[in-house]
């Protein structure tokens, strides 16, 4: 059970790192899905801690599966249309709120 | 015999080779590189999820990732056509950011030795049957409120993609 | 019982192995058997036949990604259903029109996408 | 899964009974993580090599029927009847150069293959060859046979994109549009089948077939959808858009040559099989069947079926790319919502 703590909280950080260094939005969203995965994966293991007949923890992770699904499909409809306007996904480079 | 040992032993395999792939979609330069390691991530916290007696979350998290988004993640990698021969720009906070990685990580890994947690519980054999019952029971809400999401995010998407008014 | 899934997981990684294996372990093989002559010709791309005037991989159109859109969305549907599903023969009237509110609630996406346009290929 | 089996159906003599041989320890095979790992990799060999030899020979029977319809002969030279032709092919493509161009991106070029074909080998898993008999019964067999293979989007994907290739590119695109979309309808229609069966593993659908009926004769809207899907997602005419000869010289795989080329042959012929098996377990009662053993029958049953698909490619016109995505979005996806209403009214009228 520790371990599972472990590896989802070295996940997590790795993922931190993504989203605080990358510019490229893609990456930026990749960062973001391995965070909920590692959120995911700490919902499965404590399933089986208290009441796994109530599969609460794995509803939860269907739940944030769902959500990382649609979170994705917005935020790649985001990227294609910064990228049609600004020609980059950099979000470094996307100052049109600087004026 | 299939004891507790080899168990652990075979997570710890899956999740070693997560945390590496994780590294490689984070560190690499290369915006395809970073997808496939991302894939390969993907896969590998299936194979947790299975061990953790989720098979049903572990095929899922197959379909919809793996066969779901990251084709959506390829398709936007090809309509922006960005980052493909070139390496990609990194910001300048790679300092800050490892030094809040290594914050968030190193706490978040103590505060699991710190816990005196209970051993896992009899899981149910039929994972699927006990999950349907779920969602139409305790957890109709949540099974609702997906749909509802769903709605949103596509009704969102779209807006946002083509550009006009609802 | 969860060491039953353990041994599945053990199983697929070995017919996974061997899958993997299959294919590659001949394609290194052969290397050292078929011709191997590369030109600067025929290392150019084939396309149909004539010389490359556009660079691929350039930006596309975007109806392909209306279409990955209402999948995504779908695909989550109907993954949800494949949860609900193998109970629901045993289920009561109620428990199926809970389900059917689900689908018809993430079908409105799909006659929105339609309303608007979105599923004409263009 | 447990299931009460008929009497008439039992053939314990045949199923898995060869592999017990007297002198081997079955029982340690899987007490042993190690053991599991080598019956594993046991049945991936076996496995694999069924579906090349099996391709070989889809190939032999698509020639001679085209040559059949359209009043050709078809290979005759080497061999009796042309026999041996596949073997001649296999070995030519086999020590053929295999060439990438210079401008291709290195790791996707060579993933893409593997992407294509390993899934569609996988999903023999869970395939139910006869009554009880099935490589290994997971408790979420169907959806595996579903999640697996649909990593296949991604390898179309990436060939079309490495490759450096104006028409590959689109190809790789085409091809991976449709894939999705004919996803969508073909996992619903699976649905229905899930809500009469009850569960999930493959052992519990082909039990749930010998308590009723075949599931085509309660759901035959299902069967249809599924049908006509399938064919869609394994690039069938009148589905091959993405390999239209005529505009897309070959599609996704224009610039792979020789060993690897072969390898997206073989991944689009083992999806075809696992295809029309998993048709069979789905609609047609797996296994089922007097008299004959139930290995026979799923043959036969599944034999029919690819015998249907190579016929109709010599039949059928191929449609255009706008068609065919109107076709997936606005007949087959309402169809099949419509569908699974009907099928839920099925359930309660026989169950």
């Amino acid at each position: 059970m520790t371990l599972v703590l472990v590896f989802s909280g070295l996940l997590f950080a790795i993922g931190t790192y993504g989203v605080l260094t990358r510019r490229n939005a893609i990456t930026l969203l990749i960062s973001v899905e391995i965070l909920m995965n590692a959120a995911n994966l700490n919902f499965v293991a404590f399933s089986r801690l208290w009441e796994p007949e109530l599969m609460t923890g794995q509803v939860f992770a269907l739940v944030g599966i769902s959500i990382a699904a649609c979170e994705a499909a917005v935020g790649l409809a985001l990227i294609l249309a910064i990228f049609r306007r600004f020609g980059t996904t950099d979000v470094g480079r996307i100052d049109f709120l600087r004026g | 015999m299939l004891d507790s040992d080899v168990q652990i032993a075979l997570f710890a395999a899956f999740g070693g080779i997560a945390v590496i792939a994780a590294l490689a979609a984070v560190l690499t330069r290369y915006l395809l590189r970073s997808i496939v390691a991302f894939g390969a991530f993907l896969t590998a916290i299936a194979g947790q999820f299975y061990i953790l007696a989720a098979d049903f979350v572990a095929l899922i998290q197959i379909f919809v990732y793996v066969g779901g988004v990251v084709v959506l993640i390829l398709f936007a990698l090809m309509l922006s056509a960005v980052g493909q021969k070139h390496p990609l720009a990194v910001s300048e906070h790679r300092g800050l950011g490892a030094v809040v990685a290594y914050a968030v990580g190193g706490w978040l890994v103590w505060a699991a030795f710190g816990q005196d947690l209970p051993k896992a519980g009899q899981v149910p054999g039929e994972t699927v049957a006990f999950l349907g019952r779920a969602f139409l029971d305790q957890q109709l809400v949540a099974f609702e409120v997906i749909g509802i999401i769903l709605l949103a995010a596509v009704v969102a998407a779209l807006v946002i993609v083509r550009g006009e008014r609802l | 019982m969860s060491e039953e899934l353990l041994a599945d997981v053990f199983f697929l990684l070995g017919f996974g192995v061997a899958g993997l294996m299959l294919p590659m372990v001949p394609l290194l093989l052969l290397r050292y058997i078929r011709p191997q002559h590369p030109s600067a010709v025929k290392l150019q791309p084939y396309e149909s036949g004539v010389v490359q005037t556009t660079a691929p991989r350039r930006p596309f159109h975007m109806a392909y990604y209306n279409f990955a859109l209402v999948f995504i969305v779908f695909e989550v549907e109907t993954v949800l259903l494949f949860a609900v599903s193998p109970v629901l023969r045993d289920a009561s009237w109620m428990d199926l029109l809970k389900a059917g509110i689900f689908v018809v609630l993430v079908s409105d996406g799909l006659f929105y996408a339609w309303r608007k346009g979105a599923l004409v290929w263009k | 899964m447990e299931v009460n089996w008929p009497d008439w159906l039992n053939f314990d003599w045949l199923d898995l009974g060869w592999l017990e041989l007297p002198w081997v320890d079955t029982n340690w095979f899987h007490d042993n993580w190690y053991g599991l790992l080598l019956l594993g990799f046991f049945w991936g060999v076996v496995v694999f090599t069924m579906v090349g030899a099996l391709t070989a020979v889809y190939v032999y029977v698509e020639r001679k029927v085209s040559a059949r319809i359209q009043g050709r002969l078809g290979p005759m030279e080497t061999g009796p009847h042309g026999l041996l032709q596949t073997l001649v092919d296999v070995v030519k493509l086999a020590v053929k150069e295999d060439v990438r161009p210079a401008a291709a991106d290195a790791l996707a070029f060579r993933l893409a293959p593997l992407l294509v074909v390993v899934p569609a080998v996988m999903a023999f898993v869970v395939v139910p060859f006869g009554v009880p008999m099935v490589i290994r019964d997971l408790n979420v067999g169907i959806l595996y046979f579903l999640a697996v293979p649909s990593v296949t989007g991604v390898g179309l994907l990436l060939a079309g994109w490495a490759s450096y290739d104006n028409y590959s590119f689109l190809g790789g695109l085409r091809a991976s549009a449709q894939f999705i979309s004919y996803e969508i309808p073909r996992t619903l229609a699976v649905v229905t089948v899930v809500m009469l069966s009850g569960s999930l593993s493959s052992a519990g659908l082909i039990g749930a077939q010998a308590d009723t009926t075949w599931f085509v004769l309660l759901l035959p809207l299902s069967f249809v959808i599924y049908a006509v899907t399938t064919l869609a997602e394994v690039n069938r005419v009148p589905f091959d858009i993405p390999e239209a000869e005529s505009e897309l010289v070959a599609g996704f795989h224009t610039e792979y040559s020789g060993f690897r080329w072969s390898l997206f042959f073989l991944g689009e012929y083992a999806s075809l099989t696992t295809a029309s098996a998993f048709a069979v377990a789905l609609f047609f009662g797996g296994g089922l069947g007097p008299v004959l053993p139930p290995v026979v029958w799923f043959v036969l049953k599944t034999a029919v079926i690819v015998f249907f698909a190579v016929v109709l490619r010599f039949t059928l016109p191929r449609f255009r790319q706008d068609q065919l995505m109107a076709l997936a979005w606005k007949y087959f996806l309402p169809l099949s919502l419509v569908n699974l209403l009907l099928a839920g009214l099925v359930m309660k009228a026989v169950f």
